[in-house]
């Protein structure tokens, strides 16, 4: 499915934000209908191509939404999920909130994308509180979206800035959704997320090997 | 039954202490913000607002936080950069959060108007927000349990209301204004233009005047400016 | 409420079905929504004036139900409950089927008027099966009507052609709902049902204590 | 995947034995009866059918009830004047009959569509078509615990789609259609036209096309003369 980045590159670099977004981009199948969380995932419309035919949801009521809204486009009443104006494109359509995530959570939807704080290896997301206890809580659609979607993508640096892997056996965060998660796509690797357990199904500037060595989660060559 | 007023002031005078206020909006699309302005002025405490966040900025629902009217918020994203209002509140123990999935917040709204007593939901399940919360498996699937969140009143925009109250919107600012219009037993309604009875196209009425129970046209705001203007 | 038919008439005539109609249609508060069942509550529509505003709901979809069409009005597209043409007043507006029922299962119609089988002291309904062994049962929007509007008035004869009362104790027949009905509208006399017990408002040629000898309800007066 | 082919056979030529086919329609408005005949000529078996009712005449679904493809049918009303063909396999204990009330009937398949793993109604509580099922108390009134239905397909009239299945209705022919498309895996639409993709206003597409799987344009067909011919 992926187009443009052969598979298994140890001597290849890592990828930036792009790169990844590209990758996922890509992967994605004709006419599908897919929702793009707020942040990194964001970037993946821009390499969405005409030829894909995909549509974009917005849970705040919208199908066919359009690029980020510039200069004379932009309109109050026509924003993203981000709250960010955007524009319409043809065969959109708007509904009412309890529709929009009826839509979503009725498993219409393709694939949604995400950001990550972990995932685990059977596929649960936290996305939504790092559980700090003077945080306050805000969830959004994040659930609804994690829960939803016939495919939920990660999309995230597999390492924090302290060289933690956020691909763990167990979260230690607050869970956004459990046993979600099918794809997650990192800075370094590629993982599915299947009944038999996590398979890399590529790596950028790093090997299985050293893959494995670094993360505690027992992972499948593809 | 329906009425037609002339100012935001006379269209939230009876709303009362401690109501349950369901208020439309995501972002500043679909914000009735001339009516929160009004139920602002006009002394109404104690209240539970329902919404998707918890107020944003100097105007309008944060000036309600602010001003500790609101004893509890039911929304699902409370946190942003601008809701310091809030943010105080409920750092200094004076405002209750319900803090709900937005799909569940919508279809809870929904269910109030549609005389469904609760549903099973796979939303949350497995989370913090579901604890102590009833569960079921349905087809191996764990759901949680969700009940209606009714409102005393409901607080909308719409784009135009006809004379017999039927509604329709514009754009993205249509998000929660119908559900909540069904889920409240008195619905306000602020809208940019009132036209003749016949002249909606009956095919494509959002809201059908059924729901509503006050209109009141207001000129298009010039928001920015107002918000600003007033701090 | 009841216009130009004064109440407790034992010398007057029991009334007619198109007198009944008239009763029904005087006592709809102004700007109310309405379901009329089919058969002998669709004679009310004939008695609503344009004075009263009363917006007719027909649960196929449509609220500003007008008259029955004729000649070129007819069109098969527009059809009310009862699957008769009908035609579309200003105002009028479409929903789906599951939006319709909300509509009514929400508590949003104000008086819903139905026929009945029986009708129990405590507002028990029976009016979609007669309990035969070998009928097929069909219930239609019975059900939904029953529970979901604010006050259901019934319309029926007070009597079956065998003389048997059709205000009951307990209803025989199997239940439509339970507690639901309000006011029972008979050729013989109105009855309201209250937290108190069923209350005589007017009788049409009889009087309160013939109706109390015949009916097996204890009946309160007004 | 959404493709628009050119005729109902083609377009009905997925649904295999023993499908969960829901047919939309109320009467004769919104009724797909092209698309039926054509599943009835295709030869599929052991059907569970959804329809409000249960075949009337001798056309359409009372032609599969009388050609015993039908193994069930779930319904609000299956009796009527001209229901003969259904009279005749229930009598016979050839067919099986799950009666429910109507709004159960559409608040049910409004579930399947919105992810409900189910939910409580006041309707039918205390009645025989509750007996045997879970029913709560629920704010002291009592609720019965109701199901999602699914389809494998459904089987609907619009009046237009556009190239991207986008879809609208007319007047009391939306009925059951909109709901129904939700519910299916595969979603089948007749419709009188289709226009291009930009040619519906997006704010009155009652039908995402998210929901649509197959469109057909039929002619508009002259029914009566048609049901008539078939016999």
């Amino acid at each position: 499915m992926s187009k443009g980045l052969s598979s298994k590159r140890p001597g290849s670099q890592r990828l930036g934000k792009e790169q990844l977004a590209q990758l996922v981009a890509g992967d994605i199948a004709q006419g599908s209908f897919v929702n793009l969380g707020i942040g990194q995932p964001t970037l993946v419309s821009n390499y969405l191509t005409a030829e894909q035919h995909v549509t974009l949801h917005t849970e705040n009521g919208m199908l066919g939404m359009g690029p980020v809204a510039v200069g004379d486009q932009i309109d109050e009443d026509l924003i993203n999920a981000g709250k960010i104006p955007v524009t319409e494109l043809p065969g959109a359509s708007y509904f009412h909130h309890a529709d929009s995530f009826a839509m979503m959570r009725g498993g219409h939807l393709d694939v949604c994308v995400l950001g990550a704080f972990q995932v685990s290896a059977t596929g649960d997301l936290a996305n939504w509180n790092t559980g700090a206890p003077d945080a306050i809580p805000a969830v959004g659609g994040a659930m609804d979206l994690a829960t939803g979607a016939k495919d939920v993508y990660v999309m995230m640096s597999l390492f924090t800035k302290e060289g933690a892997a956020k691909l763990v056996q167990t979260c230690s965060y607050p869970l956004t959704g459990v046993g979600c998660v099918t794809r997650i796509y990192t800075n370094e690797a590629v993982f599915l997320i299947g009944p038999d357990g996590v398979r890399v199904r590529e790596t950028f500037g790093t090997t299985f090997a050293e893959l494995q060595e670094r993360i505690g989660v027992e992972l499948l060559d593809d | 039954m329906l009425n037609f007023v002339q100012s935001a002031a006379e269209a939230v005078a009876g709303i009362s202490d401690g109501a349950t206020v369901l208020i439309g909006g995501f972002g500043n699309a679909g914000q009735p913000m001339e009516l929160i302005t009004a139920l602002l002025d006009g002394g109404a405490t104690g209240l539970t607002v329902v919404n998707n966040n918890a107020g944003q900025g100097d105007a309008g629902l944060a000036l309600l936080i602010k001003e500790r009217r609101v004893d509890k918020v039911i929304c699902s994203f409370p946190r942003q950069s601008d809701s310091w209002h809030f943010d105080a509140a409920y750092r200094a123990g004076e405002i209750e959060l319900e803090l709900v999935p937005q799909g569940n917040l919508a279809e809870r709204i929904r269910a109030a108007g549609a005389g469904i007593g609760g549903f099973f939901t796979p939303t949350g399940y497995g989370t913090m927000l579901a604890e102590d919360r009833e569960t079921r498996m349905i087809d191996g699937r764990g759901h949680v349990y969700e009940t209606p969140i009714y409102g005393d009143v409901a607080l909308i925009k719409a784009l135009t209301a006809d004379k017999a109250g039927n509604l329709v919107y514009r754009k993205t600012a249509r998000n929660f204004g119908p559900i909540m219009a069904a889920a409240a037993i008195n619905t306000i309604v602020q809208v940019g233009s009132v036209v003749p009875t016949g002249d909606l196209d009956p095919e494509n009425v959002v809201t059908p005047g059924i729901y509503v129970n006050t209109v009141v046209r207001l000129d298009a705001p010039a928001r920015t400016e107002r918000e600003r203007s007033r701090q």
